[in-house]
């Protein structure tokens, strides 16, 4: 394997790429997108120290990320749907209201 | 009337799947399963259809506008090319409703060859829409085996009349041809064979569960709803009405023969496949019937060559494999005819399109169009 | 060598097609470069040799949450976004923050001494060869150690599959029921 | 030398025969596929009693090389309004998922591309189902209804038989204990029995998912030819169409490899363990022969010289086979090869023994219809999966814990699960008629 380093800038990299797109996109969808990118760059960092220090416990942790993910994916989608089904947008400035 | 349907428009939009829009998927002209140049707007919820619209006349030819224009004897073949599946029944009708004008009889020999040649004909229609609707449906098989039968249906129009698909076979008054020599032990062979080779078709789809699944409850026309919409032939069958031009006003040689009218009580599209079934067994019962006896004598009755009609007018009509077939003729006492107006059994089935297939789902509307067994040489004419 | 150029090639394509998901308009087109991003992080995962993660990456990311995403992108037909980024300022803003949180991530990175990695405490990584068979080892430590958060994991994906049953179903149509 | 080349060449030193494994793959794939249409129509006219294709070549054995050239020479037609990017990109993903997925198969003991990967039959399912990305990216991409629909119909059934088809490979994975694709067939090896006989429930549940897999009638609804023209591909044309058409044979060989590899044992002879049946070691050698000599026998048959010439060809190119594999029995130092070569042959027999399921399910069930598949799977397959992997489980405790016959704990539980199919069954018979006494169903989509 490389230096941890590599790893370390590779999942920075993803991480703020993932942040800058939850900020500026305005669909939900791309949003939700961001998010599954900001988990993968610390899903990186967890498996690479779990090689690192020789414990399976990173990767564990990993495969909790993944399955909440999964979660948040499909109670996300659903959000989004029932929300385009009321108003026919998906656009984060348009959901301005709790409810109506 | 008007505020239902409005109100019927509101309801759709409010239901969508999503509250999108609805998808309007065009279906045909060209499409493999709307059996020729058929189109059909589909109102789409997902894959609920919430609307359909028929929109035909790709294949009109003005056949009736023609009548006006040919002698009596001259339109006769242009009947075959309505129904071009069934160009026997067509033949049938005109000859019988201009006989009917004319007040002339064909002889007996020339009405019992009329009675079998159309139930072959009946036969062999039904044989393609069985090949047709298993194909919509997805089974490939059996197309191939009607296929097969109808072609040895087909062999003996050829040698009859030298024509496969429109055949002109008849005459007004009787027959141009006489039958060949070994007519009756071709149909004979082949209604022989032809019990068989049913079964075959039974073996694939009668008690298919899938196959059930697709026709059960599907395109339910009950009875009142098929008198309402002139809806014929095994359609009117299939919810239940035992009406039968054969039985009811008999024609050709028909009151001569034994057979049942079977009828279904659903009125779904498995009715109308077990209907139709039935019907090809008692179309074969009534051909062996008929060769059995087939009285000697002239073939033309008296009809001169130049066919002049008195003023007056006539409807006649017989029951097509795909219903019933009407010809109303006007007749202004010159050779041609004043105006032909004809009812296609086709063209009226269709109506029920849209009843038919309201809330059901995209694979249904295939599955509800090969049960109508429309032929659009018919509707458009 | 071998190990530094799957290395590169992956986090080459993680990043550039995280750049691009972010960037382009067409969520479709979004959604495929995630799926490109997702597909080059289970690659890390494999040269990392966690083989059952790189597997459970393809299986439940892309074939499962990606095809949601998809499913969903589909279903809500958004015409081509009109107004797109309507505030050029909060661009602006966004990459900001995140220049700033990138800095200090590197600054507390760089003052753990040196590059990190060498700083951190490192045990001698074990060789490829030693590595107990990882799908093997994965369970154990997952269904004895960690079977109370597996549990709950469960649970949660249930909990999770009822929310989103309920509500991606929506009311009931008056006449239908 | 350079020290790049030196570690070039010392990559080919170590990897060679992934390598060429690897490229006889994805070369043989196209041609293996092109003739599996071509069986595949052959089948299909033998059983609706016609010919099928005779033209080209002697019964018309050329034809996939006609058809491959005519779609490669076809005009490329791109709809105006399609999304050019992913219309371009979409049939490359499910060629490369198909082929990729083959990468980690053993098509017999010596014949692979990965070495015995630690997740082997995993990464095969899961790279294989991201073929189905392919197809849900160009039914959208070509931005017509028909199109979008295939594509939305191919998602959800996905979704669904990839739940249920996983679930019935975990019976089989219970009984091997392994992800390692060789390990699993020397289990069967040891057991001396397959898993299809252990474990028939999930057997049979694998071959329905499988079916709806990779789109094969009939569950061929994504592309559903009377409904919805082409489905998803319907916008497509030339080569790219032939580009699905290849990724779904391809498909078809990888779903039909893992089948044999979890439930038919791989490239185990029948019987394998009894010594005097040791003669169908020779089967291979056998029907090569029979194959060659009925060549011969249509060669003084065929119409043309051309085509009596090529039947000769083909007879003798099954002689020189059949004389290739009985070279290692003629030649001992060869030997060691002789394993690897009858393994490759009952592999490649059984797979094409579950294609040929395929095939003959295809001519005979017409389509279901689509609430009718998600019926299918959401409300019998997915529960009885999960019945099959809880009973394959209690029979494993039953003999391990408790001493149980394996055959007895075996039985019993397969009759538990047979009995929770046919209760499942019955109340799906029960619902169907409710359901359809209301005409209108409920919502397809809400699965």
């Amino acid at each position: 394997m490389m230096s941890p380093a590599h790893y370390l800038f590779l999942s920075l990299a993803l991480f703020l790429i993932g942040c800058v797109g939850v900020v500026t996109r305005r669909n939900v969808i791309v949003v939700l997108m961001s998010i599954e990118l900001i988990l993968n760059a610390v899903n990186i960092n967890l498996v690479m120290f779990s090689r690192v220090f020789g414990d399976v416990a990173g990767q564990v942790f990993a495969l909790f990320i993944i399955a909440d993910a999964a979660a948040e994916a499909a109670v996300g989608l659903g959000i989004i749907i029932a929300f385009f089904r009321n108003r026919e947008t998906v656009m984060t400035d348009e959901m301005d209201l709790l409810k109506w | 009337m008007a505020d239902r349907v409005q109100d019927d428009v509101i309801r759709q939009q409010q239901e969508t799947l999503l509250g999108a829009d609805e998808l309007v998927l065009n279906m045909g002209p060209q499409h493999p399963s709307t059996h020729g140049v058929l189109r059909v707007k589909l109102k789409l919820d997902g894959e609920r259809v919430r609307g359909t619209e028929c929109v035909i006349g790709y294949l009109h030819r003005g056949v009736e506008k023609i009548a006006e224009n040919r002698t009596y004897q001259q339109f006769a073949p242009y009947v075959d090319r309505m129904d071009y599946v069934a160009a026997v029944s067509n033949g049938l009708g005109y000859c019988e409703a201009v006989e009917k004008l004319l007040s002339v009889e064909a002889p007996d020999r020339a009405k019992v060859i009329r009675t079998i040649l159309t139930e072959l004909q009946r036969i062999a229609s039904h044989l393609l829409w069985l090949g047709t609707h298993a194909l919509d449906i997805g089974a490939l098989t059996p197309l191939f085996y009607c296929m097969r039968e109808r072609e040895e249906i087909l062999k003996i129009f050829e040698k009859y009349c030298g024509a496969r698909l429109t055949t002109h076979a008849f005459r007004i008054g009787g027959l141009q041809y006489e039958s060949y020599d070994g007519f009756e032990q071709d149909v004979g062979r082949f209604c022989n064979d032809f019990e068989r080779r049913i079964q075959e078709y039974v073996d694939l789809l009668t008690g298919n569960s899938i196959w059930i699944g697709r026709t059960r409850n599907v395109g339910v026309l009950n009875a009142a709803d098929c008198i309402a919409l002139g809806a014929t032939g095994p359609i009117l069958r299939a919810a239940g009405v035992k009406w039968d031009l054969r039985k009811a006003q008999p024609y050709a040689a028909y009151e001569r023969y034994q057979f049942e009218i079977p009828v279904g009580t659903n009125g779904d599209t498995y009715d109308r496949y077990m209907v139709r079934m039935e019907e090809m067994r008692q179309s074969r019962l009534i051909c062996l019937q008929a060769i059995e006896n087939i009285p000697a004598g002239a073939i033309m009755g008296k009809v001169g060559k130049v066919i002049k009609p008195v003023p007056g007018e006539v409807y006649h009509s017989i029951e097509a494999p795909k219903g019933i077939l009407g010809y109303y003729i006007v007749s202004d006492g010159t050779t041609q005819p004043y105006r032909v107006r004809i009812r296609p059994p086709s063209f009226v089935n269709l109506q029920a399109l849209d009843k038919m297939i309201r809330g059901h789902l995209v694979a249904d509307v295939v599955a509800v169009i090969g049960t109508l067994d429309i032929v659009l040489g018919e509707v458009d004419r | 060598m071998l190990d530094s150029i799957v290395f590169y090639f992956f986090a080459g394509i993680a990043v550039l097609s995280a750049a691009l998901m972010v960037t382009r308009r067409n969520v479709m087109h979004s959604a495929v470069f995630l799926v490109t991003t997702l597909l080059s992080i289970a690659g890390i995962f494999l040269q990392l040799r966690a083989e059952f993660l790189f597997v459970t990456q393809i299986i439940v990311y892309v074939g499962g949450i990606m095809v949601l995403f998809i499913f969903v992108i589909m279903l809500v037909r958004l015409d081509v976004p009109l107004h797109q980024m309507r505030f050029r300022f909060q661009r602006l803003v966004a990459l900001l923050v995140a220049f700033a949180l990138g800095v200090e991530v590197l600054v507390i990175l760089l003052l753990a001494r040196k590059l990190p990695g060498a700083g951190l405490f490192v045990q001698s990584t074990a060789p490829v060869s030693k590595l107990p068979p990882n799908s093997e080892e994965l369970s154990r430590t997952l269904f004895s150690n960690y079977l109370l958060p597996f549990e709950i994991a469960s649970v949660l994906l249930l909990v999770a599959m009822v929310g989103a049953v309920v509500m991606a179903k929506g009311r009931k149509r008056a006449d239908e029921s | 030398m350079s020290p790049t080349t030196q570690a070039v060449l010392q990559f080919l030193q170590a990897y060679w025969v992934e390598l060429v494994c690897g490229v006889v793959i994805v070369a043989a794939v196209p041609l293996v596929a092109g003739y599996a249409v071509l069986v595949e129509r052959k089948l299909m006219a033998d059983m609706q009693a016609r010919l099928g294709p005779m033209r080209v070549g002697p019964h018309g054995l050329l034809q996939p090389i006609a058809d491959a050239v005519k779609l490669l020479i076809k005009e490329d037609i791109i709809p105006r309004d399609a999304d050019m990017l992913i219309f371009w990109f979409a049939p490359v993903i499910s060629m490369v998922a198909a082929l990729t997925s083959m990468g980690a198969l053993y098509f017999g003991p010596a014949f692979r591309v990965a070495n015995d990967i630690n997740v082997g039959i995993l990464f095969v399912v899961g790279v294989s189902s991201l073929g189905f990305l392919g197809i849900i990216l160009g039914g959208w991409a070509s931005n017509s209804h028909y199109s979008i629909l295939g594509a939305v119909r191919s998602t959800a059934q996905l979704i669904s038989y990839e739940t249920a088809g996983g679930l019935a490979m975990v019976s089989a994975l219970l009984l091997a204990g392994t992800f390692k694709i060789r390990a699993i067939v020397e289990v069967q090896s040891q057991n001396q029995v397959w898993f299809i006989f252990l474990a028939p429930v999930g057997f049979f549940m694998y071959l329905v998912a499988s079916i709806a897999e990779t789109n094969r009638a009939p569950f061929d609804l994504p592309e559903a030819e009377s409904e919805l023209v082409a489905g998803y591909m319907t916008e497509y044309s030339g080569f790219r169409w032939a580009l699905y058409f290849l990724g779904e044979y391809a498909n078809m060989i990888v779903v039909a490899s893992v089948a044999t590899t979890l439930f038919l044992g791989g490239w185990l002879r029948p019987f394998s363990n009894v010594r005097w049946l040791s003669w169908l070691d020779f089967s291979p050698v056998l029907v090569l022969v029979a194959l060659g000599v009925y060549c011969l026998y249509r060669a003084g048959k065929q119409p043309v010289k051309v085509q009596s010439g090529f039947m000769w060809a083909v007879a003798l190119g099954c002689f020189a086979v059949a004389a290739l594999f009985l070279t290692p029995w003629i030649f001992s130092p060869l030997r060691f090869a002789l394993p690897g070569l009858n393994g490759a042959f009952w592999f490649l027999l059984k797979v094409s023994a579950y294609i040929y399921m395929f095939m003959w399910l295809r001519f005979t069930l017409p389509r279901y219809r689509f609430d009718q598949l998600m019926h299918l799977g959401w409300y019998i397959l997915i529960p009885l999966a999960i019945v099959n992997v809880f009973s394959v489980g209690l029979a494993l405790l039953l003999e391990m814990e408790f001493g149980w016959n394996r055959w007895l704990a075996l039985i019993v539980t397969t009759i538990l699960t047979l009995g929770v199919a046919a209760y499942l069954v019955h109340l799906n018979d029960k619902r169907g008629a409710a359901a359809s006494a209301a005409v209108v169903a409920s919502d397809s989509y809400a699965g």
